[in-house]
């Protein structure tokens, strides 16, 4: 049940280059999370009508809300600036997040800040599989370390080498794909990133026959399925498409469902 | 607090502009919907209407700039998924209805006149965002003037044109509407912009034009609105960067009887009820005891002083 | 970096928005003025005219409204009292004049043909702050057809008419205009807007109504200048919310030669060696060797993405 | 010759209620500012395009600047929060001060924050003399101890009597005026605060046959002359009349100059 919350920032920290973590008390809001719901941050210090900026939920815990973001222009530049103590106004939770009771063996790909929903499934999920991670370089693979204590396998892949094998995530994927393929295990896919990643992942899914949910990230305004500026092309099982609102009908859809 | 919106009978004079809110049921997890005057539903055609490719917004200084493109249920999706929820709230609705023809106006405006629980028709004609309907229409009075008249031909709902802003006298298109059977009044739209990324050299737009609304164009607004009010014989609803009660109480001064709060629902969706707050504070603060003792209150001589250059 | 605006040769594309600059004297112990590509007087009629009464402004989000209402020392005034200074920028020199007749207009613009170092007259035909002259002349095709055409026969100087912003569709003014032997067109003025005190219930400005201007007004000043471009065979000066490179250079994608930088010279009067500077830069980052390179260069295709709804 | 600086805030406190003392490091602009004249203010804080606040020099010593200032709006109420080390955009000094020369004897009428560049005025004025401080309760009357501590006789009204004397400033001034009418003393009136206030000094001074000094203090948007929004109408000794610019050519005007 989403809520218009005042939350105080509890602390951050500064993770890799441009990478942050951030705590705040969310009570009300924090308990309902799930994996793969996100939050609307209403960003202080930005002028009065600045819109909100939508973020993943990493983590909740308790009351407890802990996003992780990339600085990337002038909303998360100002996040930077959240101290201790701090006032934030965060609508959520948001959205529906992903399935938390696979029917095939988790197979989890994150592209940069798309680890954020994936670590928090990770914690959620009853099993434990492996978790792909892939970033341009070192400084784009976050929480490796998280997933890790969880029991997860994390396998990383950077565009320059500075971390892992060198290439896209979908190498060590496909690689993960086949060994599953050979064990007759059937894999379930979850994957947060950009654009191109989703597609790949879902093509994949779709060629395993196995499912594969993704989580999209369109620019958003209002955040709760009233102003239609995130909508996205869907297709029904019966194969009619339909217009969905990433916000209120996702973010996180299955492959099939999409419609590119 | 009450309000006659021309027909449309208002328990206080604030409702959401239309395109902010969706369709009432998506903001009432987080507002009590049931304290709005009238709930304005986004904008209706006859079919369903995909709108606009995307990007489909963009922020800038001031507000935000949209080309949605009046995606809609069409009619009967309307009326069949969200008028339940609707019927409700016990709350008057007002549908924004649009179409590429008149035909199609008046054929959206004699269906919904069936729809139980609707309960006024706000005829977009200014739309800056579909290249057929919307501002086409909204900027030659005589077209408003036919438009109205055929919709009115085929309603009896109260009928209230919202007036395109880009126009150099807003009096004509007044006149035009009120002649040709309007019930009231609302103004403002968006007003055409358009934003250019300077990298890519392309409109960020997919649709390259939007319209620009909030606090940027309030003071257009307000002037827009003052003017409209000098003609006006039907009440006006006055929008236009309302982000809190002195924004909405400046429109009702100007000549407003009613008030929709837009962009800043995406911000604060309280907004509409801190509104509605702040306007009873103030009528109480000034011994006023309804609205329409602050509509048109605007006192145009200036206090005696020394500034005469 | 050059520009020739219509027969004004600009060394580089930047001037300043007349208003705002005052007779290029006040800015010039902060700002090298030398480095301008032009320099924009504040608006001249026949006579020393008072202007309005105070307050003469207001700040709002995004910018300010304005009614100045045109004050100024009249043609005489100016040449005695200001031209000497200018003549010693050696920087072109655009005087913005107004009257309320079409041969106050002729006249002026006779006279300061004959006023040695006046490179260029930017008819003001939308100020929205003046009862007769400015907008009214503005918001009419034929009005600005006729007095275009009136002022030509009065002077050879490059003709530069300003274009008022608050109209359905500028394209009529902007053929209108350069038919009638425009050399170049400037636009945006500001749109006409207002500011009501809700305490005193009194508009803020003396003269009630104004203009606004500043950053606010950017998008709606971009797509006008898009849409002047696509029927204006002169050169376009593109003014309205410049704060910094991006905003300019959003302009010269969008169609215009040369740009004018105008309620940002009184928070930051460094503004238009600034946005000089950023178009220098721009230019030099994207291989391009002339401000023409940039100017229109907007594409229209959307990158082919997965964005349609 | 009047500058754009990037002053450093070396640290502000507050005086009474509202009332606060601002200096900033002004190197380049401190060492020419005379009483009388302003600097026009970029608040830090406010958006991007707020315009610039003007303030009277309070005073000047070194590359020291002081500001005296009444938390009144948004602007000033930002301003509080400035702290030493923060950088803000000053343009200064501008306008034309008082003249330093007095042919008369001092006579100081400073209305709330109008003592501010009276104050910066008592400190290089060749004789003293002096001055009566008029607000509406006591927290609107400032520095009285500054001019104190320059030799300066201090009378103060408060309109609810909370300090000095109970009424308007205009009472002790009659006083004075009609003792040094009685030595035979010819005063010279400088005077800064409200339109009220000035108005009613200046019509003093025309009475007593001296000069008057007015500070006005109009709305302003440039602060250098460029966009005509805080003209005044001006007479000239011919008794010709002119609108002036208080900007630029005040803010400082001799009461006869000014048509009310
Ligand atoms: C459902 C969802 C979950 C997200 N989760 C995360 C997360 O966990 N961590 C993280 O770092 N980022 C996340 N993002 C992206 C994040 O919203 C943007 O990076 C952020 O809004 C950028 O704001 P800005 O002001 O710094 O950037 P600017 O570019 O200055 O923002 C300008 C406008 O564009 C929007 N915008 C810019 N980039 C994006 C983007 N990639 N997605 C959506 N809107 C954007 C902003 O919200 C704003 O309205 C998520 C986005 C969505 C839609
Ligand atoms: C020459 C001059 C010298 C001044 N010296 C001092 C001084 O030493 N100490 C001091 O406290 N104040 C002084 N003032 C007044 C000071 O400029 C205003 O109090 C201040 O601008 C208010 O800003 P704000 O944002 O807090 O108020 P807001 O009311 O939020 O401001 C809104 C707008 O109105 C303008 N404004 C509001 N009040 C005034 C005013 N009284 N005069 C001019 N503009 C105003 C602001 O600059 C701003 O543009 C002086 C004014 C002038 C013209
Ligand atoms: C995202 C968005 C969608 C809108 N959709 C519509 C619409 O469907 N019909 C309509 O008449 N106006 C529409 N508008 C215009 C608003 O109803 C309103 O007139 C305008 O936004 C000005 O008010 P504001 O500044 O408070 O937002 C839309 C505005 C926005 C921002
Ligand atoms: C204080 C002020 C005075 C102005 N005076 C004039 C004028 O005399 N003549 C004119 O054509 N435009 C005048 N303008 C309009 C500007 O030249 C310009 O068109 C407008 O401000 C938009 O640019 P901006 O947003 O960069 O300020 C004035 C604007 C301001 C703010
Ligand atoms: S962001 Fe408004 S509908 Fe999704
Ligand atoms: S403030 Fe601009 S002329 Fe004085």
């Amino acid at each position: 049940m989403m809520k218009d919350v005042t939350c105080r920032v509890i602390g951050q920290v500064p993770l890799t280059a441009g990478y942050w973590a951030l705590d705040m008390e969310a009570p009300g809001l924090a308990e309902a999370a799930q994996p793969g719901q996100f939050v609307h941050v209403r960003v202080p210090g930005l002028e009065p009508i600045a819109l909100r900026r939508p973020f993943s939920i990493f983590g909740a815990g308790g009351t407890t809300l802990k996003l992780l973001y990339k600085t990337v222009g002038r909303g998360t530049a100002q996040m930077n600036r959240l101290a201790p103590g701090d006032s934030v106004q965060v609508i959520g939770p948001l959205g529906n997040g992903f399935p938390l009771a696979p029917q095939g063996e988790p197979l989890l790909v994150a592209g940069g800040y798309g680890v954020a929903p994936l670590a928090f499934l990770a914690e959620r999920l009853p099993t434990k599989g492996v978790v792909l991670i892939g970033g341009r370089t070192a400084d784009d693979v976050l929480a490796v370390a998280a997933f890790e204590r969880l029991g997860w396998i994390v396998r990383v892949a950077t565009q320059d080498g500075s971390l892992g094998e060198t290439g896209l995530v979908t190498v060590p994927l496909d690689r993960e794909l086949a060994r599953l393929r050979e064990a007759g295990v059937t894999p379930e896919l979850f994957s947060c990133g950009p654009d191109g990643l989703l597609r790949a992942v879902g093509e994949r899914a779709i060629q395993a026959g196995c499912r594969g949910w993704l989580s999209l990230d369109k620019h958003m305004v209002c955040g709760v399925g009233a102003c239609l500026a995130c909508v996205q092309r869907l297709r029904r099982e019966d194969g009619t498409e339909w217009i969905g609102r990433v916000c209120r009908d996702g973010p996180v859809f299955e492959a099939r469902e999409i419609v590119w | 607090m009450r309000v006659d919106l021309g027909g449309i009978r208002m328990k206080n004079p604030v409702t959401v502009a239309s395109g902010t809110f969706g369709y009432g049921a998506e903001y009432a997890k987080l507002v009590d919907v049931t304290r709005l005057g009238a709930i304005t539903v986004k904008g209706i055609r006859l079919q369903p209407w995909s709108g606009n490719p995307l990007p489909r917004h963009v922020e800038v200084p001031g507000g935000m700039v949209n080309a949605i493109g009046l995606q809609g249920p069409g009619v009967e999706g309307f009326a069949r998924d969200y008028m339940p929820f609707l019927r409700t709230t016990g709350v008057p609705v007002i549908v924004n209805i649009w179409g590429t023809s008149e035909e199609e106006y008046a054929e959206v405006a004699r269906r919904l006149s069936e729809v139980e629980g609707v309960s006024g028709l706000e005829l977009n004609i200014s739309c800056p965002n579909v290249k057929e309907g919307g501002n086409a229409f909204g900027t030659d009075p005589r077209a408003v003037s036919s438009l109205v008249a055929t919709v009115r031909r085929a309603t009896r709902l109260p009928l209230m044109p919202k007036l395109a802003p880009n126009v150099p006298d807003i009096k004509l298109f007044v006149r035009a509407a009120q002649e040709a059977g309007a019930d009231a009044l609302a103004l403002i739209n968006t007003l055409p912009a358009m934003v250019i990324d300077i990298e890519t050299r392309r409109p960020i737009l997919a649709n390259k034009v939007g319209g620009l609304s909030g606090p940027a164009i309030h003071p257009v607004a307000v002037k827009l609105v003052w003017e409209a009010a000098q003609v006006a014989r039907v009440p006006l609803l006055a929008m236009g960067g309302i982000v809190g009660p002195d924004e909405a109480i400046e429109f009702l001064i100007a000549g407003a009887s009613a008030v929709a709060v837009g962009t800043a629902n995406f911000i604060d969706p309280t907004t509409p009820l801190r509104v509605l707050e702040g306007i009873e504070a103030y009528l109480r603060r000034h011994g006023m005891n309804s609205v329409a003792a602050l509509t048109g209150s605007l006192c145009m001589t200036n206090p005696a002083t020394n500034v005469e250059p």
